[in-house]
């Protein structure tokens, strides 16, 4: 009774430790990110390409210096890709022929709403903040750069030079920095306001205002807002997007969903392998065990006969044996009478 | 004797002592430049190409062909088809070996190897699919130290600990088929997250499950072809059952082959038709699609099935070696090849040399302590005091 | 057996290395093609279904020269109509069948080239695959004549004002050409892009006049391909500025409003238009008429009606994207380098709230008593058009303005205020338009001070623009923003090549260490 | 870390990772289950 009561009790607090775990905040496995994150938004048709963005950041994260000096407008002529020295680059695309502008574009971290990073690392040395930045812990990484597989924006770079602590390199979205209240170092710098920083949602409010009242300047799309899931680093331009260099062809499934499946089979074999397995071994060693016994039968049964065999042959050997020395008997008693007779009628005459 | 080819000694200065000597040598300069100038020292690796040979080569073509190990105890233990009970030691020696030389690959191409047990240790990632990975090697490395350690355990004569330990044959069996099932799969799901960057000829929600069946007869050749090699230069090592099994295992394995084959290629078809890219197969890269498929899975099935009925051991030989090479080409397709099939070509990846040094460094180690183990324990026979124990 | 094997073996490899090869991908060389303006594709055969071969690609005036060599002329290869004009088709007058039209091209090129070649002269080809090609030898570098005012004018003048020359109308009863003085149209308002029955395409049509008449008249204008299509030529054609009106009773000055029949429901108060200085800026009538040159509330009502396409009235004057409407027209005149510094960073493709009062200053509808008050002089209801005096004092206007925000990194930017109205000033005053919408309104300010009212003291910058990113206006960017997209975004529309460089406005700081 | 999940992969890692502990309890547990499956089974076919 009184011990029943306490098992009752027990299993309660086991179900309120259980609810303790955190809860989901949308259902049916549809999240929609943090809702406060912050993001920022970059309007092409407004940089100009003066790097000032490529200076801040490197000095805001304390970055080796540059090959060539960032006001040095050669560097412009080739496009180029994040690396260990550099978080973000500014590409010019000459979509207007030589002659025509040319359009610049930042590139860097896109701090993805579902990080393929994150989803990649089995360390979990990233981690998407509520502040939307995406942030890399190096005191973890083991260095599979994976991360640097998954992203399909090609931003990680990694340390190839460094012989000990070599690490993941990318765009923090200033995460210290805007935990201090303060821009992102690029943003700051931005003499043309061309990078927006703000909540997440007020950007692609103000992408789409700005598309709606100069629908001539710009190309009605908001690049990040649905791309792979979405991202909190945002685009507008006037020039066709896969012409600066963006990849369209990303869709919009969020990294996460890609392995999820993938992973949701792993228990589904651990659960059924080892019961299939046993089970078609109990069945081959069952089968072996009752071929065995079988075996045995056919041998006891094949000396059981043999053995019959024998007893017949013997008893019809005594048989034999017996009857010839009856008749011996007779045949000497017969020799015997004859005998007698003969002695007593030659005495007579 | 069955025990008689033990004291049979080679000269230390033989052809292959030297050759592997020199080879180890360049391997531990190689080795000395690494763990001192990085990755970028001996590699071509780069931001955009991070995974080179060693995981293309090593890591994925090792795992699979090391398939051979749970193959053949599952066929051996479970399924309990004892004529092929022969071919059990070597192949779980040749996936004990095989798994090693994928871990101490990894200790090169990993930035941090000290820091290898982090995943598991210090902060577990578990969304990750290399997470998996990782943790059914690690187990899976165990299993097989263990279903490999009776033959040293004979050979070293402790007795006891072997009868534990042969005791538990079939759970490790069983759990070194969950666990392969599991590696061999994910190694495919890792690539599930880069549908951008591989080829959409090789990309497929499929992966994971061509890479699983793939993988199996990757194992059933590995079992035929190393056979083959072993009959050749470890012919004095083997005892009368071990030689006179070898005909039925390669048959019966050759058969079982072509049947995987044979559905891994129905299974790359139906992939196709549910990504629907029958149009590019017109492309450079469909070509080379199709050359994959019907010269290294479709041929390959048909010559092991033509083969069996002919009971043409040598034709079965060859073409184990070939469905090897094929296994080898479509794993390098999907981490090489075909991987960041859309950047420019100055910006793909070729591996430098010493990568490639390093990789035969790695290889010819494996056979070295391969060699070791079969001069001195019982693989290729029975130890005398444990006759039909197994 | 093992034969058999290494055989698919090699077999297989084979196809491996052919696999590889074709990874790398065979890159395409296209040959240089010769443009030229003459090049007339011969697709005559496609009335009759689906070509064979490739069309040919034709060098008209190669043969024009060729021909004239000979001393021959156009007849060799068209025949003449009965009314003596030349057809303009190859060697026929009619295209009765496949086969026919086909041997006549095939007969009469082939038999041409090869009696050349024999007499050993410069020849063209025999053999099919030498004109049926697809990659043809020429590209056409064609480009469409506009037969503009001054060229309009230079052939009335030659004409001694016989219009009838050009311009006729069908009379369907009598089958003739007919010609009404002051009824004319442009020749697209019955020649369309394609032929219907037998009224020729506009292609033909024109070709027949222009060439026709050029054939005849010795020393008129071009007669080969060239002549008219070659963009070189063309800019060789002499061009009278300010030439004089077309005459076509068209009236000096109206009051636009709804016609008369709607007068009565139309609430606008009218538009008092000068055709007149219209004339001189567009290209030609059908810049606003379109093709029939009628006056605009024929077929545009307040409704709209079937001439009209269903455009209204209101659309037809006021739709920004339409090519012939009067707000279209001025939007696009925007886009001048003059202008676009300015309107560029305005808001475009929507009018201000007072834009209608700028052009809507005559008297209401109702109150024109009579059709001939419609066209009566304007300067009773419009400003003259001449007049850019600001009514802000020149002297109350700073000449330099002190930027000194980021004057932690540089000197403090000095803006010559000044300079830049003047040059502004300078190109509204160049152009009639701009006079007339900002000339003397001050609005010239609003180039830069914007979203605030025209004064003496307009707001400056840092009175609306401060922190970047308020959460209260998002689109309003911050001063440091605001200035350099106000003063880059200008420059860059009106193609000043300054500032290349921060240092152009901004002085390095000696003290800064670099 | 706020109390509630936001993302997807929030989500996974915490899942999957009490499905892995799930999982490892679960192999264990199949060892005892087989012998106690198997325990009454007479030697010739004691297995394990």
């Amino acid at each position: 009774m009184s011990t029943s009561r306490r098992k009752f009790l027990k299993w309660l607090t086991a179900a309120g430790a259980a609810s303790a775990l955190p809860s989901v905040a949308e259902g049916h496995g549809h999240f929609t990110g943090y809702s406060d994150s912050y993001g920022v938004l970059h309007d092409t048709t407004l940089c100009v390409g003066c790097r000032s963005c490529e200076k801040a950041c490197n000095e805001v994260n304390d970055l080796p210096a540059p090959d060539r000096p960032f006001d040095d407008p050669t560097v412009l002529s080739d496009v180029r890709r994040t690396d260990e020295k550099a978080y973000t680059v500014v590409n010019r695309y000459d979509v207007n022929g030589p002659s025509g502008s040319p359009v610049f574009r930042k590139l860097q971290c896109n701090h993805c709403k579902e990080p393929a990073c994150a989803s990649a690392c089995f360390v979990g040395a990233f981690t998407k903040t509520p502040e939307g930045a995406v942030v890399y812990d190096a005191s973890v990484c083991v260095g599979c750069r994976y991360c640097l597989m998954a992203c399909p924006f090609d931003i990680p770079a990694y340390e190839y030079n460094k012989a000990l602590e070599p690490r993941v390199m990318k765009c923090t979205m200033c995460h210290p920095r805007v935990a201090e209240g303060k821009l992102p170092g690029c943003v700051e710098a931005c003499p043309m306001e061309a990078l927006t920083f703000g909540k997440r949602d007020d950007l692609i409010t103000i992408a789409r205002e700005r598309i709606r009242k100069y629908p001539d300047r710009y190309i009605d799309h908001v690049y990040g807002e649905t791309e792979v899931g979405g991202t909190n680093w945002l685009y507008i331009t006037g020039a066709p997007f896969e012409t600066l260099g963006f990849r369209t062809d990303l869709g919009v499934t969020p990294a996460p969903e890609l392995t999820s499946g993938a992973l949701a089979m792993v228990p589904v074999v651990i659960g059924v392998w080892p019961a299939l397995l046993g089970g078609i071994y109990i069945m081959s060693q069952r089968k072996e065990k009752i071929a065995n016994q079988e075996k045995a039968a056919a041998v006891k049964d094949a000396i059981n006969t043999t053995q019959a065999k024998a007893d017949a042959a013997l008893k019809a050997a005594t048989e034999k044996a017996k009857n010839e020395k009856d008749k011996a008997v007779e045949k000497a008693v017969k020799k015997a009478l004859d005998d007698a007779a003969k002695q007593t009628g030659g005495g007579e005459a | 004797m069955a025990d008689e080819p033990m004291v049979v000694e080679r000269p230390l200065l033989s052809k292959f002592n030297v050759i592997a000597g020199l080879i180890i040598l360049v391997g531990l300069w190689l080795t000395f430049k690494r763990f001192t100038g990085g990755l970028g020292a001996v590699s071509n690796l780069d931001h955009s190409n991070p995974w080179g040979i060693w995981i293309g080569f090593d890591l994925l073509c090792g795992v699979a062909l090391a398939a051979g190990g749970y193959t053949t105890a599952a066929a051996v233990e479970i399924f309990n088809m004892k004529k092929f009970h022969a071919a059990v030691r070597p192949a779980i020696l040749t996936g004990f070996l095989g798994y090693s030389m994928v871990v101490f690959a990894l200790l090169y191409d990993v930035g941090r190897p000290w820091r290898l047990p982090y995943p598991f240790a210090v902060n577990q990632g578990v969304t990750s699919v290399m997470f998996e990975v990782g943790a059914c090697v690690a187990l899976y490395l165990t299993v097989l130290f263990l279903e490999f350690s009776p033959v040293a355990l004979e050979w070293l004569g402790a007795k006891k600990i072997r009868a534990v330990v042969v005791r538990l044959t079939i759970l490790l069996t069983i759990l070194g088929v969950v666990l392969s099932t599991l590696h061999q799969s994910s190694l495919g799901a890792m690539y599930l997250l880069v549908p951008s960057k591989l080829h959409p000829l090789w990309y497929s929600p499929y992966l994971p499950v061509f890479f699983f069946v793939s993988s199996i007869a990757a194992g059933l050749s590995m079992v035929i072809f190393e056979g083959s090699l072993s009959h050749r230069f470890f012919k004095d090592k083997m005892d009368d059952e071990h030689r006179k099994s070898a005909n039925d295992i390669v048959l019966g394995f050759g058969k079982g082959c072509s049947m995987v084959l044979a559905a891994y290629f129905a299974i790359k078809v139906f992939g196709l038709a549910l990504g629907n890219n029958w149009n590019l197969l017109g492309t450079g890269y469909g070509l080379w699609f199709m050359v994959e498929m019907l010269g290294f899975v479709l041929l390959p099935c048909l010559l092991y099935a033509i083969g069996v009925r002919e009971k043409n051991v040598t034709l079965i030989k060859w073409t184990a070696l070939w469905t090897v090479l094929g296994i080898v080409i479509n794993r390098l397709n999907i981490v090489l090849i075909c991987f960041n099939w859309q950047l420019p070509a100055d910006q793909r990846y070729f591996p430098h040399w010493m990568e490639i040094g390093i990789s035969v460094f790695v290889i010819t180690v494996g056979i070295v302590v391969f060699r070791f183990i079969v001069t001195r324990m019982p693989i290729f026979f029975e130890h005398p005091d444990y006759k039909e124990a197994h | 057996m093992i034969h058999r094997f290494t055989l698919t073996a090699v077999l297989v490899l084979g196809t491996v290395i052919l696999g590889g090869t074709l990874l790398i991908g065979c890159s395409n060389t296209a040959a240089e093609r010769m443009p030229r303006p003459d090049v007339v594709t011969i697709d005559a055969m496609t009335v009759f279904g689906d070509l064979e071969r490739p069309v040919v690609q034709f060098p008209h005036d190669l043969h024009t020269a060729a021909v004239k060599e000979d001393g021959k002329d156009c007849t060799v290869c068209h025949l003449r109509l009965e009314d003596g004009s030349l057809s303009q088709k190859y060697g026929r007058l009619v295209d009765d069948d496949v086969q026919t039209v086909t041997d006549v091209y095939h007969v009469g090129c082939i038999n041409c080239h090869t009696e050349k070649a024999s007499l050993d002269m410069k020849s063209g080809p025999v053999a099919c695959g030498e004109c049926h090609v697809r990659e043809a030898k020429y590209t056409s570098s064609r480009v469409q004549i506009h037969f503009d005012r001054s060229l309009h004018y230079r052939h009335v003048d030659a004409s001694q004002e016989k219009c009838e020359r050009c311009h006729h109308d069908w009379d369907s009863t009598q089958t003739a050409r007919t010609y009404i003085k002051g009824k004319e149209a442009s020749c697209r308002d019955c020649h369309k892009d394609a032929s219907i029955g037998k009224r020729p395409s506009i292609r033909t049509a024109v070709h027949h006049q222009c060439v026709g008449c050029h054939l005849e008249t010795p020393n008129s204008g071009p007669t080969v391909c060239a002549g008219c299509h070659d963009s070189e030529r063309q800019k060789a054609i002499t061009v009278v500025e300010d030439a004089p009106r077309l005459f076509r009773n068209q009236p000096d000055f109206v009051l636009l409003a709804a016609g008369e029949a709607e007068r009565a429901n139309s609430k606008m108060k009218t538009v008092p238009f000068s055709h007149l200085a219209h004339e001189g800026a567009v290209a030609s009538c059908r810049t606003c008429h379109h093709e029939m040159l009628h006056s605009c509330d024929d077929c545009h009502t307040l409704p709209g009606k079937e001439e009209g396409g269903g455009v209204r009235l209101e659309r037809a004057m006021h739709d920004m994207t339409a090519d012939h409407s009067c707000v279209g027209c001025h939007e696009r005149a925007k886009d001048a380098l003059d202008c676009a510094g300015c309107h560029n960073l305005m808001q475009r493709g929507k009018l201000s709230e007072h834009a209608c009062t700028i052009c809507h200053t005559g008297p209401e509808p109702d109150r024109l008593t009579s059709v001939a008050e419609r066209y009566t002089s304007l300067d009773q209801f419009r400003k003259p058009a001449n007049d850019t005096r600001l009514s802000i004092n020149r002297r109350d206007i700073p000449d330099t303005v002190i930027i000194s925000l980021l004057s932690d990194t540089y000197e403090a930017v000095r803006m010559p205020h000044g300079r830049h109205i003047d040059s502004l000033m300078k190109r509204i005053g160049a152009s009639k338009m701009a006079t007339y919408f900002h000339g003397h309104d001050d609005v010239v300010c609003q180039g830069c001070h914007h979203h605030s009212p025209i004064g003496e003291r307009p707001p400056m910058c840092e009175s609306c623009h401060r922190e970047p990113f308020n959460e209260s206006d998002l689109m309003k960017p911050g001063l440091y923003g605001a200035y350099h997209r106000q003063c880059l975004g200008c420059h860059q529309s009106m193609q000043i090549e300054k500032p290349s460089a921060c240092v152009d406005c901004h002085a390095n700081k000696e003290s800064r260490a670099e | 870390m706020s109390e509630s999940i936001h993302t997807l992969q929030e989500f996974m890692l915490q899942t999957k990772g009490i499905i892995y502990l799930l999982a490892i309890g679960y192999l264990a547990g199949f060892v005892w289950f087989w012998r106690f499956l198997h325990g009454r089974d007479k030697k010739e076919d004691q297995i394990g």
